[in-house]
């Protein structure tokens, strides 16, 4: 759990519990906070990384995850620390939830030395061993199959089991009109492998609506041509998605049962930080606005609660701060020199590896 | 002569040629309602309408291969592959289909398809979306790869491929799109095959394609004004097919020749261009033909690392000036 | 229609239709006369085509149409002159049933310049413009693409209609696992296609049968992905085939609307020509032996009337005679020069195009 | 030392490796119930069992990056693709994924997996199933391409192979299955990266690889019996890292280089090893390198026209004999 949890896991007062009960039954307020807590830094980091990319500290391509906040905390909320996580270039908030310490991944997007990939993944390929993120990957579908091998070395080592490790795949959309994950789903159901798939359903590609995309634009019924079960969420209910996604990863890991989990959102900005969305329509933007689930969370918590004003306040004080400290830690951060070019050339080291610079003759010694 | 961008001669071109000939039409992932990730087909699904101007969903292998499809059948698609790292996924379509249909078949069909794809790095998008994969299209027989430099050739080049009845591979470079040039007003063909000589020289001879055909002509330039020093640059325009004789007619005269490529140095393209230097040009050659080419690692995203690994100027004029010396020369 | 078909069809007696109408209802006998000389001639044909491959007369991969007779003739018959068919490797018989001189079909497998191909493609690759058969492919899915392609282009040209052309796209059932697959029914739906995937259920791929490798086993219900309907027909009764295919069809031209059709039959022998096929048990094979369709077929043609005895086998001689006569034909016509090698390089002639033979100098004149 | 063949040698590695270590495994279409295309796999299934002799189905792109997912998480997936013209389907996983995770995520991930794929053609199995694509493989960094052209490299290269961390593309030749060779009992690994020299030899240097490097020893025996003329045959067993020492160590000595490979001739292995050697060696030589490779047209499925398009023993003889002509060389 981000240190950012425990924090206000102290705080919490009785007084409030039952107003809270009513709306969020079963859940403590601690929790609750805690998941404002993290959908606010995630916000925060995504709009600070927003700012870093216009002040060129950032480069390359940016996608963040804006409107996803939710559907992000409850998700990672499921997953236990030996599980294993894949997703797309779309995964600044994924890192985050998974615990990893936030300045490292500014300072990956930075591209410094203390970044989760030390600089050479960028925003589109955060990796992390201890946190088990295996990677963002910057080609559609291409985490797919892999995620599927992760979870068919989990099946070949043993069998299923409540304690057992499983994979959860992140995806977008459009990414399930690709040939990966057909072959990825296909697989994963005759080898009855420990694996959900998640469709973060943000109703767009980079311009184009599910429906134009989709022969089936209901994503989570896709599974129909593996007789692999789905299920959709409402991934602005942090809550539901946190539920949906145990759900999953009971089938994963008790039964073996490979399974779709489409949750549903939507994308506040461009596709990347460079993309205006010029194809949306004002009534369209002002809609999304007040969709934000953030806002939306922060409201509802005040309303029912679980937090007053002050707290709230504190709250994204306190967001702001531990923010600022990233941006902080990355810009302090060195950059990687380049007579590091060639350390992670090769896993085994082999002879004749190529280390020339552009213009050394060959055989340079 | 206008002076516009490589960007607009590409833009302005497809649009001349989808109201020329109604068999003509765009496919690929965001082209319409996005106006494309890099902008070259804005204002064309308006203009054209949905039916020729066709978003598709992200499914490469699949649409490429319905485009291949469509062209058996007479029609002209040209296909935008948003980056040439994204080609692969395209890639047996291109190469075990396109490439093969015409000569399996004894020739009773045509497979009259453009596919236009930006590669190149530089700007900080990371190992898999900033490569320069042109050699192994320029390998495959049955296939035509051009790698137009300056916005007049994207201009020649573009209409030429999409007139072609043979299946052509048209790779663009990110870092070329914002770069202006003068191109010829109306209707204008470039020969596919044919390289050309963008300034003449006697004293080396710089092969080169794409964007680093730019930087050479630069440095060429410079090389001349600075230290006097007399430099032909060849231009290739055409990987496949590869037109020897240009590059030996001025290897004969110049003696010397270095290759400038951004792709990684073994087995890329500056091989095949060395090896028939050294074939054709032996009696000729005072020093032997060096490539200056990326250092062969997946790219880093990290600056100080992208800039390390990239070929450049300065690389180049390194490698010019050792040849030179080789053969004791003074300029 | 093949010359085969048209000389039976003289030879209808009005006495025997009483009992064949019971059998076959609204069937006129010369039309099953018909079926079953083409099915007859598929049979021998791949059953010579075997023996020359065994004579060396024909070299490469070699698969075999046996246990398909039925369903290629029921199927192809429901195909107007202007559709075009795209098949895979497996595909003599089509060729045979689209009205190909079976005599050019044998050249081809012979690699001779009379061949459809010109000797250029071989067994995997027949390929007839007139015929509208636009190729056989060994790459496994690879005619998908390009036959969802085509039928794009049918509707880039106009609004479908009863009379309108339509695209047949033929794999077989372990190609359904396959990326291609997904990616060409997704657009077939989305863009409403006039194209019908017909699925020759076969129950094997090499030698893995369809359940190990298909997450949905009920190959015709795969199209769920993109809400494309899916018929499965008996590929044993071939009156049965062209009636789904014929439906399948109407849906394409009229309403524009892809399917997915199945045709389940059993492959006789191995895989290709050179496949013992050892991974079958002897009850395996009696059991298909059983289900030779075009066995069952001819008998119960002479069962219900339609053909007597006498006749049947004068069918059967005059296929023998046919099929003698294709390899006669194909024996003695010539072998391409290799002086042709780069005759069919490019459509479009180009500047410095390659010509040179292993050995030659670069630029040899 | 036992006689088998490179089938055997093969067979015999993967089940050698398979009773060594239990986190090695096989996966690929038809490798178990049928036993594989090429039966390199006879067997294996009954002695392992279908979780370590896994059948796949035909989806090469998902199984390929299924084992690279696996190899993330310690494994070691031995991967067949029945041939390597299905290898482009599964390219995007080997490319731009295998190749790319090691480095790309700062050298926190290995992907040691190993794809064991044949390649070449006359078989007469035409144009989409005769290819050898090895250079592309080779260009890319990240990759490790071995090449065997013997039992013994075979077995040795192959323990090597699914012993090494990195990924490897172990590529096979259809036409060397069943040659035989001496081949070392028990645990033999074969260095990856070094080149070898299967002949001394003074007057000139034949580079080759895979079933082209033995068509060379054999011809390079020849000339020596028939005619007296001392052959220098270089095996290079690895494409990528490439031995580049053990190549101009070989022109030094005798100053005059053939390259015989079976891939198209223009951007093929052989342009990187003339380039290389005309840089390397460039005062030790005495004519240019000459090249005998397929010629550049998709392979035709008729023999004749199949025979005129492959490289062979004849004209690499004629090419011999040209050089030494050449450098007026009297044997
Ligand atoms: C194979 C491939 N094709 C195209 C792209 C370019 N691209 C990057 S993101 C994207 C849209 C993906 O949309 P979706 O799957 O819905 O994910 P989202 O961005 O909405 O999170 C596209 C087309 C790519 N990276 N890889
Ligand atoms: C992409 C690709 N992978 C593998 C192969 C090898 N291969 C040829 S046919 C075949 C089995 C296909 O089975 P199915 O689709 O059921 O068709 P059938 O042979 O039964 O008619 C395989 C694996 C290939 N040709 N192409
Ligand atoms: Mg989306
Ligand atoms: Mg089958």
């Amino acid at each position: 759990m981000p240190p950012a949890q425990q924090k206000t896991a102290t705080r919490a007062k009785t007084s409030t519990k039952t107003a809270a009960r009513s709306a969020f039954p079963g859940e403590p307020v601690e929790r609750l906070r805690d998941y404002y807590r993290e959908m606010q830094l995630i916000r925060r980091f995504e709009e600070r990384a927003s700012e870093m990319y216009q002040r060129a500290k950032i480069g390359g391509y940016c996608h963040l995850n804006l409107g996803e906040e939710a559907t992000i905390v409850g998700l990672m909320d499921a997953l236990a620390p030996h599980d294993y996580l894949f997703t797309t270039y779309r995964e600044h908030g994924y890192a985050i939830a998974r615990g990893i310490e936030p300045g490292r991944i500014m300072a990956e997007l930075f591209g410094r030395t203390t970044g989760v990939s030390k600089g050479w993944g960028g925003s589109m390929h955060l990796f992390d061993v201890e946190a088990r993120l295996l990677g963002g990957y910057g080609i559609v579908g291409g985490q797919i199959p892999p995620a599927t091998g992760a979870a068919l070395a989990i099946a070949y080592r043993g069998p299923g089991g409540p304690d057992t490790e499983a994979v959860v795949c992140q995806l977008g959309d459009a990414t399930t009109n690709i040939g990966a994950w057909h072959e990825s789903l296909n697989l994963a159901a005759i080898w009855r492998l420990p694996i959900v798939y998640v469709v973060i359903n943000n109703h767009l590609g980079m311009g184009t609506p599910v429906e134009k995309a989709a022969g089936e634009p209901d994503l989570y019924k896709r599974g129909a041509a593996f007789r692999m079960p789905g299920v959709r969420v409402d991934g602005n209910d942090v809550v539901a998605c946190r539920e949906a996604m145990t759900e999953a990863l009971r089938l994963a890991r008790e039964e073996r049962q490979p399974s779709i989990l489409e949750a549903t959102s939507w994308r506040l900005r461009g596709h990347s930080v460079v993309d205006p969305a010029k194809y949306r329509t004002k009534e369209e933007v002002q809609r999304l606005h007040d969709l934000d689930p953030v806002a939306a969370f922060r409201k509802k918590l005040i309303d029912t609660g679980v937090l007053d004003a002050v707290e709230a306040a504190r709250i994204d004080a306190d967001v702001e701060v531990q923010v600022n400290a990233c941006v902080e830690f990355a810009d302090s951060s060195p950059n990687p020199s380049p007579d590091q070019l060639f350390a992670h050339a090769y896993a085994t080291p082999v002879a004749n590896a190529p280390h020339e610079l552009p213009g050394d003759p060959l055989l340079s010694a | 002569m206008a002076v516009i961008t490589y960007r607009q001669a590409l833009h302005d071109t497809l649009r001349a040629e989808l109201a020329r000939d109604p068999g003509v039409f765009l496919m690929g992932e965001e082209i319409g309602v996005f106006e494309g990730s890099y902008k070259i087909t804005a204002g064309l699904l308006t203009e054209f309408g949905p039916e020729r101007v066709r978003d598709t969903p992200i499914a490469e292998e699949g649409f490429v291969g319905a485009a291949i499809g469509a062209a058996m059948l007479g029609l002209r698609p040209v296909v935008e592959i948003m980056t040439i790292n994204f080609s692969i996924l395209a890639m047996d379509q291109i190469v075990n289909h396109a490439a093969k249909i015409h000569t399996m078949f004894g020739g009773q069909s045509r497979v009259p398809i453009v596919i236009r794809t930006p590669g190149g790095g530089g700007q900080q998008l990371a190992a898999t979306h900033s490569q320069n994969l042109e050699v192994w299209y320029a390998h495959v027989p049955g296939l035509k790869v051009v790698m137009p430099s300056t916005p007049a050739d994207a201009k020649g080049l573009l209409a030429a491929s999409i007139r072609d009845d043979d299946p052509v591979m048209f790779i663009e470079h990110l870092a070329l799109y914002n770069t202006k040039g003068e191109v010829p007003d109306g209707d204008y063909v470039t020969e596919i095959g044919k390289a050309a000589v963008t300034k003449a020289g006697t004293d080396i001879t710089i092969v080169s394609y794409s964007r680093m055909a730019a930087v050479a002509l630069d440095v060429a330039r410079r090389l001349e004004e600075d230290e006097g020093i007399s430099v032909e640059v060849v231009d290739l325009r055409s990987l496949r097919p590869l037109d020897r004789s240009t590059i030996l007619q001025s290897v004969r005269k110049t003696g010397k020749a270095v290759v400038l490529e951004e792709d990684w140095l073994s087995y890329g393209v500056g091989a095949e261009i060395a090896a028939t230097i050294q074939e054709g040009a032996f009696d000729y050659l005072d020093a032997p033909v060096r490539r200056v080419a990326a250092a062969e690692i997946p790219l880093p995203y990290a600056k100080p690392l992208e800039l390390a690994a990239l070929p450049d100027a300065t690389a180049l004029l390194k490698v010019i000036h050792e040849t030179l010396d080789a053969t004791r020369f003074r300029g």
